[in-house]
């Protein structure tokens, strides 16, 4: 698809709000979680920021997967932010369904005690990609 | 619902008439020697043509950033024309203050890349014209909403022949207020029916590559569609395709990169941010040098995201364009 | 203006809104935290009621928050003494409790967790999981940083730990082992030594010598609990850890324990490490010297086992000087350590002594340990009085000699072999002829037949302060032998260094510097007893690690850095054995099981045969740095920080500080529901508190969220309202305020979680009154929980679970519901201190003990200036915890601020 | 661009699982990074010494320290940077240690996420601008609008502290509710008592103007600097706000909607307000009979009241009492469902009512139905499922609260959000119960949802220093990572606008742009996701960072 170098493992950019996902990544991380290292999440204020062109670019620069997360709907310390995330990247994960990508994008919500969910949601992710991968490539 | 009955050259005389206020325009269609196109009439109409069966532009593209007071503007166009309209004033591109629209039913249009020889400019000619003929643009033949029901008014057909204007808001009465008549209930079956359900897009990337291939990245297909309105797209600059010093420095980082790149990004980036405001003309496949199916793309894209907010662009001056607003207790399954 | 300064006490949510208001408003606060981190209750619930939001998500940022404020002085660890009217103003003695961690050094990396021995029971978890002692409560504490539960002081001088060359923990090991971890325990010997089986075997134990138990009845069994701990872990399983490679080679000559440990520490840091062995097989003494009923040899290949797998390469039957040069070596690695030991027995120097039937005790026992045959003939003499003296002759007994004799020149008292070693040998049969020393050999048929002896008596002690035998005249005798074996003591043999310039001493040994290892030419090291003499297994590993530290640092270009010399081993002074004694009854050691006599002698098998865990459990209680709660002062924790934050010599502060006013904010404890024997807490299994219920829900908490109950998965809930509440009989006659609704949340976490959950609520009233109680309430009722109006009259045991009876009163039914697990929604009370607090103050408490306020401003006292917020004025839920922080902020703005008076501080983080 | 690397080994914690000496020396091969180090403690005095060091000696003007995560010595750094004379907004922070050595434990795998880590750090680090905390000036004054027990005691608290406040009422007089009452339990005060102290201390104060009988006709402007247009008695009056406490109150429910009650039909059919009220002039036999329902208005999703106005039970209690107290021989009955006794000393006045012999019967009442000789309550007795029918002298409603009935009003006008019930929404219903969504805007007493007195005056107070601690300094700083607009690309859709939660973005008609009120804006960068062209960009966050920071991860390297 994009121009970059396939590499061989999965590589999955996630953005991660810096009041609930991000902290919850940090907790996984003193906790010693182990996740795959294809994970690399870009910190944003609020899962607001996310446009969706980010995700967009993300996949055709070569990710594998894309993930947008989170605080849970109702607690977003902007108020109101993640009501418009969930529209926008719902609207996306539509548009990518149509496309027959459905699998490419997840919306996460994670707050800041989660880390073990964030750790199951990516790693669940990165499973399941690694597996269609694995069905291309034998292919 | 009730509305007016009319013949033809009433509208005629009641735009006529309209036209003899100060500063009165109405934008709508001549039929001139080379066939019908758009044209914006001051004083008095001539060669006027109540419907334009060929479509080379969405003529709502003519009326962005349209601020100016004082002077009335009355739009006879088709309904995707009037909804990309009510899309634009939605976004503060054109103000909805002076405009009366009026949507006209639309029984289809050939592409102007299609024309040839004459083609009838009345409805129930044209409407026998397409069922002997299967030069109807793809755009229209999958069009979600052909009948004049959006705007301020609609110019309607029943199966007789007559025309009935309707109006649908306050500024669709004034409109009414210029012609003779009783209001009458309005016949439930019409000449230009409610379109079929059209099947939800499902495409996958090779067939994408496939169809794209041919593509120049002239954005000729985002400068004549009618709602990307930006003042600034940001294709110009370097974010996302970029040009010059960037462009090489982006292949010294990564590789080698066939040209031109970013078709990917371009499109889709595109698709999305005209998702809920697209109302599926099909004015950029129309404007493609390259024949790319656009339309299905684009209007696939939007139908089913409008589809997700039970949005349709244009249907309505209220309904808030759904990214911008949200219900807290809504799209439950979304969290993946 | 002067600058206003508030005191907060407490840094709970009430807390926490009044500081960073009073900020907010220009108005410099302390807040003192009794504990390690803000937060207070709030943060460890799951979620909170209504919304169901996560607690930790909404009140992490306000904590961080207090940190980040300029205004705002946190002192963690800190409470208020003293508190005097000094004019307008307060003047505060304030305690700040050391927590032995320097917060300014210290990351939070939480590399000390691990290694400290001290399990407690973790406050924040309502002691439903543990913590160490060296703990950060939860990972969003603020201050994000570790503290060091000590309590009192060590009651011994843990001079065990002084006493070891390696500096084994040995308090932490023991520690372990009392609670029954012994898994942790191999592990934290492990951490220091690479050869626990070795070590629990045949170490010998200076540890033990010097334990100060010692000085009250008997020393703790400290090598024989290493064995205890080595006999329970397989360390074949022990995964080892990821190694980031240095691409620095060295070399090792001698694959004995000080090559093997110094291998061990050098392959962990990410050298490529190749270790040379002249004999067959790796080990070195350990491998050729000590007999199999000592040391089993499996047990040393195991250990040798996992230092190959960590990746050192040993290369046996290589001999460096013979088959490989020793330039070649120095040219194909960056460094070189020799480890080479003292492989050659001293000669008694008398005529004879080269008669076949005589031989070296090292020959011997390489012999017996290399499966060769060897026969002795029946009358076996052993020469010498050392260790390997009596391995050798308790080794003839095993070859069948039946007459085996140890012939030494001075007396028991002056013999070098460890005390319990020359036990066994008598206890085998084996006698000794002291002060005795042979003169001569004489042979019969070309073998040995004869020993002429001569006695000796003991004169002026000598230079190593034992007394010198001298021959008695015309006292000998002689002995019929078949063998003679001399094990007299043992030499080096270094003549392979000499081509290159190392600094040979006069005995042969390679002169080292012995803190460092450092020879006199660069890049070569040396350790054990090729530079210091004959000397123990664990001088040898000590003398390894030394130099394994040394020549890290030499091939990073790093300056040597000697380690400092040992502490000298600390007795216990007389008055405080006296304490001690008077305080900790008297117990002995517990021995180890051996083997039968009879059986043993017949065969070369292990002779201890180790503890049982309840044995090991017993003895290793003894210790006496595990008597007390707390912090044990191992120093595990000093020695895993790596930016050198703990600091075990700091002490409690005192401070005197002045206040405008003050606002008081101790928040609440839960009742205690042990009284009310009908619901059986703290006798039945699955009967808890919310707060515990809390903690288990949480995924902050010890499951991490998922529901368990002592590892069990319950379906069957019961909640129980207000216990300890609107109830005479506990002394609280209020409402709580938070159970119904707590319980409520529970309700529905539970639905959330397990589906097919059953769940039952027993009530009074439900009062949901806040903002979104009511719907809150219903919804949850509606999603499937069953109220029950009526509070249960008995909790019993049944086939599989818990028995609740109780009426229902809205159908008049008696009620019999079995349930997996019940919550006791129990009531709030007073803090604990709050009495103390109000005390120092001369505050009024009402007839609960809540602090006694204002009906129209109710966060104001009755002392002018001092004001009090949230739950320790009464129950409250967390939105009116919050705008009673607000309010009073706002009281005590008023209270301070002179009419009219501008704030000028800044305000904003 | 002189850019400088630091990667910390944190002792083991990193070096343990990255190659720190591979990725420090990776980045020295880029032409804009000037220094790249590794070192076993960043954070350590040399470690700082080290970095200050090359800023100073190298000038260098992008600092990228790869450690721990960012939150962790987060102003240490910052504050780093500023003593070695560089903007602390040009340091970038990347997390090597919680998001990659303690996450993964393959030496190369963390590696090479290592250099893709900070190399986004790096790309990103490239479009950074030196940044100020700037400041705006706000006007001390604050507009309370709603004159009840709330209003007056934030607008006491306010004056005390030296900030002008102008305090609307529409009535003609201060008190609101609570001026009729006339025991207010716990404290057994007569609400004209406290409502009057509270006047009077406001009423000498020069820095207090008090409009009575007046609304609020247009409020426009944003945080610090709000203009409010009231309609006074003598005509239009404009003022300029730094912020807004909103304390309209409730509305007493009228059981009228109700008409099962028969409420307003009989006399002796009154609410706990009428009570309240003339409660003393109501003529009772010598041995009356006096029943009591709770919950009208509250708890009956029929009627769109499905909350717990959290005051009525003990409303309920005080009639109670005040009956029996009056009336020894009285026989007085209380219909609850549960009763909410939760307010401190509230269930020992529950309890010590029913010592009075006041009966509490739970119970669900069906009908209330007048008759001559007295008033017939027909229900259900749900703790004996049996139907009854009593007669009583005297019903007494105890009546919920109801939203204001100017909430919509001001909502609208102040632009901010009503909840479900229609009262005001807070910004968090547990930590910000005083917020709203937008910037300056607070909200106190009973119109966020019923409160009692004591709670409604606390609120008051509570949302008066909130509202001070924003405006006391006369100036505000301004968070520096909030949105900007270029004007230029703006195409004046106004979606962002539209978008903003904050309402931080205003819509210039000439210019046909719009522009950020920087003090407003939270920063969460909405607006910037929604702008088809960018041209609204968050600070600090710009689409060109993120796009390179996402082209960091995925590029061949």
């Amino acid at each position: 698809m994009g121009e970059a170098k396939k590499k061989d493992g999965v590589e999955i950019v996630g953005f991660a709000c810096s009041f609930c996902t991000f902290k919850a990544s940090e907790m996984a991380g003193s906790l010693r979680m182990k996740y795959p290292e294809g994970v690399k999440l870009v910190q944003v204020p609020c899962s607001s920021r996310v446009d969706p062109a980010f995700v967009i670019k993300a996949i055709f620069e070569g990710a594998d997967g894309v993930f947008v997360a989170g605080c849970h709907p109702g607690d977003c310390h902007f108020i109101k932010g993640n009501y418009y995330t969930r529209r926008k990247i719902a609207a996306l994960k539509e548009m990518f369904d149509a496309f027959s990508m459905k699998e490419k994008l997840r919306l996460f919500w994670v707050s800041a005690a989660e880390a073990r969910r964030f750790v199951e949601k990516v790693t669940d992710m990165h499973n399941e990609l690694k597996e269609r991968k694995n069905e291309r490539e034998k292919a | 619902m009730k509305g007016r009955k009319l013949k033809k050259g009433d509208i005629e005389s009641a735009l006529n008439e309209f036209l003899k206020g100060d500063q009165h325009l109405v934008l709508g269609f001549e039929k001139g020697e080379n066939g019908v196109s758009p044209k914006i009439f001051k004083g008095s109409l001539d060669h006027y043509s109540l419907l334009n069966p060929v479509f080379g532009a969405n003529a709502a593209l003519y009326l962005r950033r349209l601020f100016s007071k004082g002077c009335q503007v009355m739009l006879m166009l088709r309904p995707c024309e009037i909804r990309a309209y009510v899309e634009l004033q939605k976004l503060t591109q054109i103000e909805r203050e002076d405009i009366i629209a009026v949507s006209i039913d639309c029984p289809g249009t050939i592409s102007s890349k299609d024309k040839k020889g004459d083609v009838p400019t009345e409805a129930d000619q044209l409407t026998d014209y397409f069922k002997s003929s299967d030069s109807m643009r793809w755009a229209c033949s999958v069009c979600g909403e052909r009948r004049g029901v959006v705007g301020d008014a609609g110019v309607r057909i029943d199966r007789n022949g007559n025309f009935w204007v309707i109006p649908y808001t306050e500024k669709g009465e004034t409109l009414l207020a210029r012609m003779e008549g009783e209001s009458e209930e309005v016949p439930a079956e019409m000449l230009i029916g409610e379109s079929k359900k059209a099947d939800k897009f499902q495409v996958d990337m090779e067939t994408f590559d496939k169809d794209f291939e041919k593509c120049t990245m002239c954005m000729n297909c985002r400068d004549m569609c009618p709602v990307c309105y930006c003042i600034d797209c940001v294709f110009h600059g370097d974010e996302y395709i970029p040009k010059g010093d960037a462009l090489i420095n982006k292949i010294l980082r990564s590789g080698s990169t066939k040209m031109p790149q970013g078709k990917e990004l371009f499109h889709l980036i595109r698709m999305y941010h005209v998702s809920q405001t697209c109302v599926g003309c099909g004015a950029c496949e129309e404007a493609c040098p390259q024949g790319i199916p656009l339309t299905k793309y684009f209007k696939g894209i939007s139908e089913r995201l409008q589809g997700m907010f039970a949005y349709m662009s244009g249907r309505s001056f209220d309904e808030a364009i759904p990214y911008l607003t949200f219900l807290e207790d809504e799209l439950k399954d979304a969290e993946d | 203006m002067s600058e206003k300064k508030v005191l907060v006490v407490g840094g709970g949510i009430g807390g926490i809104t009044a500081a960073l208001e009073l900020a907010s408003c220009g108005v410099k606060v302390t807040m003192l935290e009794e504990g390690p981190s803000i937060g207070g209750r709030m943060i460890q619930l799951d979620k909170t009621f209504p919304t169901l939001d996560c607690s930790t998500c909404t009140l992490s940022p306000k904590m961080v928050e207090v940190a980040l404020n300029r205004n705002i002085e946190l002192l963690s660890w800190a409470k208020p003494l003293a508190v005097k009217k000094a004019g307008e103003r307060f003047q505060v003695t304030i305690l700040k409790k050391s927590r032995y961690v320097d917060i300014k050094k210290c990351n939070a990396c939480g590399s000390c967790f691990p290694g400290c021995p001290v399990v407690m029971k973790s406050e924040f978890n309502m002691g439903t999981g543990p913590r160490k002692a060296v703990y950060i409560p939860f990972p969003q504490a603020i201050p994000n940083k570790a503290s060091i539960d000590k309590r009192e002081d060590r009651p011994c001088k843990a001079a065990c730990v002084d006493a070891c060359p390696i500096h084994t923990n040995v308090l932490g090991y023991l520690k372990h082992i009392s609670e029954g971890r012994f898994t942790d325990a191999y592990m934290l010997i492990r951490a220091t030594n690479p050869f626990p089986s070795v070590c629990g075997r045949v170490c010998y134990a200076p540890c033990e010598g010097v334990c100060n138990r010692g000085q009250l009845d008997d020393p703790l069994a400290i090598r024989d609990l290493k064995r205890f701990a080595v006999d329970h872990f397989d360390l074949d399983s022990l995964e080892p850890p990821q190694i980031q490679k240095t691409e620095k080679k060295v070399a090792i000559i001698g694959a004995g324990p000080a090559g093997l440990a110094c291998a061990h520490d050098l392959v962990v840091e990410g050298h490529e490490v190749t270790v040379f062995e002249a004999l067959p097989e790796p080990g070195g003494m350990l491998r050729y010297a000590i007999p199999e009923y000592r040391l089993p040899k499996e047990e040393l290949r195991k250990e040798i086992r996992y230092i190959e797998k960590l990746g050192v390469t040993i290369r046996c039957g290589v001999e460096i000087g013979k088959d490989v040069n020793l330039d070649t070596v120095r040219n194909d690695f960056d460094a070189i350590f020799i480890g080479t030991g003292a492989p050659k027995g001293l000669l008694l120097g008398v005529e004879g002594e080269d008669l076949p039937g005589a031989m070296d005790g090292l020959q011997l026992l390489r012999a017996v340990n290399s499966n060769e045959a060897v026969s002795l003939g029946k009358s076996v003499a052993v020469i010498g009085g050392g260790n390997t003296a009596i391995d050798c002759a308790r080794t003839a007994k095993r070859l069948g000699s039946e007459n085996v004799k140890l012939i030494y020149r001075r007396t028991r008292d002056e013999m070098p072999a460890a005390n319990e070693e020359i036990e066994a040998l008598l206890h085998e049969g084996i006698e000794i002829e002291f002060l005795t020393t042979p003169v001569r050999f004489y042979a019969e048929d070309g073998n040995l037949s004869r020993m002429e002896c001569i006695r000796m008596e003991l004169g002026e002690p000598d230079a190593s302060g034992r007394r010198r035998p001298i021959p008695v005249e015309h006292s000998e005798f002689s002995l019929p032998v078949n063998s003679v074996i001399t094990a007299l003591g043992q030499a080096t043999r270094t003549s392979f260094v000499e081509g290159i310039g190392v600094l040979l001493a006069r005995n042969g040994t390679i002169e080292v510097d012995p803190l460092t290892g450092v020879t006199n030419i660069e890049g070569i090291f040396a350790g054990g007893d090729v530079s210091a003499g004959p000397a123990y297994v664990v001088d040898a590993i000590a003398a390894g690690q030394k130099a394994a530290k040394s020549i890290s640092r030499y091939l990073k270009g790093e300056p040597m850095i000697a380690a400092s010399p040992a502490k000298k081993p600390e007795r216990l002074s007389e008055a405080e054995v006296a304490d001690l004694t008077a305080r900790i009854p008297r117990t002995e050691r517990a021995r180890m099981p051996e083997v039968s006599v009879e059986e043993r002698v017949t065969n070369f098998g292990e002779v201890a045969i180790g503890y049982s865990p309840e044995e090991a459990g017993a003895e290793a209680s003894r210790c006496l740095a595990g008597q007390i709660e707390g912090c044990i002062q191992c120093g595990e924790c000093e020695r895993l920080c790596e930016v050198k934050a703990i600091d075990q010599t700091m002490q409690d502060e005192i401070v005197e500080m002045e206040y405008d006013s003050i606002v008081l904010a101790p928040g609440f404890d839960l009742y205690d529901p042990t009284e009310k024997r009908e619901y059986g807490y703290g006798m039945l299994e699955g009967v808890i508190t919310g707060i515990e219920f809390e903690r288990i829900c949480s995924v902050t908490g010890p499951t991490g969220g998922d529901i368990l109950w002592n590892g069990k998965a319950p379906k069957r809930f019961y909640f129980i309202q207000c216990v300890g509440s609107r109830d005479r009989l506990s002394g609280a006659r209020f409402c709580s305020r938070v159970c119904c609704m707590y319980t409520a949340k529970h309700a529905s976490i539970v639905k959330d979680r397990i589906k097919d959950a059953q769940i039952y609520v027993s009530y009074i009233d439900v009062r949901a009154y806040g903002k979104g109680y009511e719907e809150f309430y219903k919804s949850t009722q509606e999603s499937g929980t069953f109220y029950i109006r009526g509070i249960p009259g008995e909790i019993t045991k049944s086939a599989n679970g818990l028995l609740v009876r109780v009426e229902d009163m809205l159908s008049g039914e008696m009620l019999e519901v079995e349930v997996d697990l019940v919550v006791l929604a129990t009531g709030v009370r007073p803090r604990k201190g709050t009495e103390e607090l109000c005390n120092i103050m001369s505050i009024e408490r009402d007839e609960y003990g809540f602090i006694r306020v204002d009906s129209i401003n109710p966060s104001r006292t009755n002392v002018d200036g001092i004001f009090v917020c949230g739950m320790a004025s009464g129950p409250k839920d967390v939105p009116d915890t919050v705008a009673s922080g607000g309010e009073a902020a706002a009281e005590c703005m008023e209270d301070i601020m002179a009419e009219g008076e501008r704030l000028e501080a800044g305000g904003s983080a | 661009m002189k850019t400088g690397i630091f990667i910390c080994h944190c002792g083991h914690n990193i070096k343990h699982t990255i190659d720190v000496k591979k990725v420090s020396e990776y980045f020295k091969k880029f032409p804009s990074v000037t220094v790249s180090e590794d070192y076993p403690f960043v954070c350590s005095e040399p470690g700082q010494d080290m970095i200050r060091d090359s800023i100073e000696k190298q000038g260098l003007d992008r600092v990228i320290i790869a450690s721990c995560t960012p939150s962790l010595h987060g102003e240490m750094f910052k504050d780093l940077l500023k003593k070695s004379g560089l903007n602390p907004f040009l340091l970038r922070r990347v997390s090597i240690r919680e998001h990659c050595s303690w996450v993964g434990d393959d030496v190369e795998a963390n590696t090479e996420k290592a250099k893709r880590l900070i190399l986004a750090g790096l790309y990103s680090a490239a479009h950074y601008v030196p940044l100020e905390e700037k400041l705006v000036d706000v006007t001390k004054s604050a507009l309370i609008i709603g004159g009840g027990v709330s209003g007056l005691s934030a607008a006491a608290f306010l004056s005390k502290m030296g900030m002008q406040v102008y305090l609307v009422e529409k009535e003609a007089e201060l008190g609101g509710h609570v001026r009729t009452l006339k025991n207010i339990w716990p404290a057994r005060k007569e609400g004209k008592s406290i409502v009057d102290e509270m006047v009077n201390e406001l009423s000498g104060r020069k820095n207090v103007e008090i409009f009575t009988s007046t609304t609020i006709s247009a409020f426009e402007g944003f945080f610090g600097n709000y203009q409010v247009t009231l309609n006074t008695p003598e005509g239009e009056k404009k003022l300029t706000a730094g912020g807004v406490i909103a304390s309209i109150g409730f509305s007493p429910f009228d059981p009228g909607i109700k008409p099962e009650l028969n409420y307003g039909k009989d006399e002796r059919i009154i609410t706990t307000l009428d009570f309240e009220k003339n409660g003393d002039a109501i003529k009772l036999p010598g041995k009356p009979r006096i029943a009591i329902l709770h919950c009208v208005g509250s708890r009956d999703e029929q009627i769109g009241k499905p909350y717990c106005s959290r005051v009525c039970c003990i409303n309920a209690l005080r009639v109670a009492e005040a009956v029996k107290d009056k009336y020894k021989d009285s026989y007085v009955e209380s219909f609850y469902m549960d009763v909410r006794a939760h307010p401190r000393g509230g269930e020992e006045y529950f309890e010590d009512t029913q010592e009075k012999g006041v009966l509490f019967t739970r119970a669900n009442v069906a009908e209330i139905s007048p008759t001559p000789a007295g008033i017939v309550i027909r229900g259900e007795d749900t703790l004996f499922s049996e139907t009854f029918e009593r007669e009583f002298d005297l019903v007494v409603l105890s009546i919920g609260m109801s939203p204001p009935i100017d909430n919509k009003l001001i909502a609208s006008l102040l632009k901010i959000t009503l909840d479900k019930d229609k009262f005001f929404l807070e910004a968090h219903i547990k930590l910000r119960p005083f917020d709203t969504a937008v910037k300056g805007i607070f909200i106190a007493g009973s119109c966020s949802g019923p409160k009692d007195v004591e709670e409604s005056i606390n609120h008051g107070r509570a949302s008066a220093v909130k509202l001070f601690g924003f405006l006391n300094l006369g100036y505000a700083y301004v968070d520096p990572f909030i949105s900007y607009v270029d004007p230029k690309r703006c195409s004046g859709c106004r979606m962002c606008e539209q978008a903003c939660v904050a309402k931080a973005i205003k819509y210039d008609e000439t210019k046909r742009v719009v522009h950020v009120e920087e003090a407003a804006c939270m920063g969460c960068g909405l607006c910037n996701a929604t702008c088809p062209s960018s041209a609204i960009g968050l600070k600090g966050y710009i689409d060109c960072m993120i796009d390179d920071e996402i082209s960091a991860f995925l590029e061949a390297i």
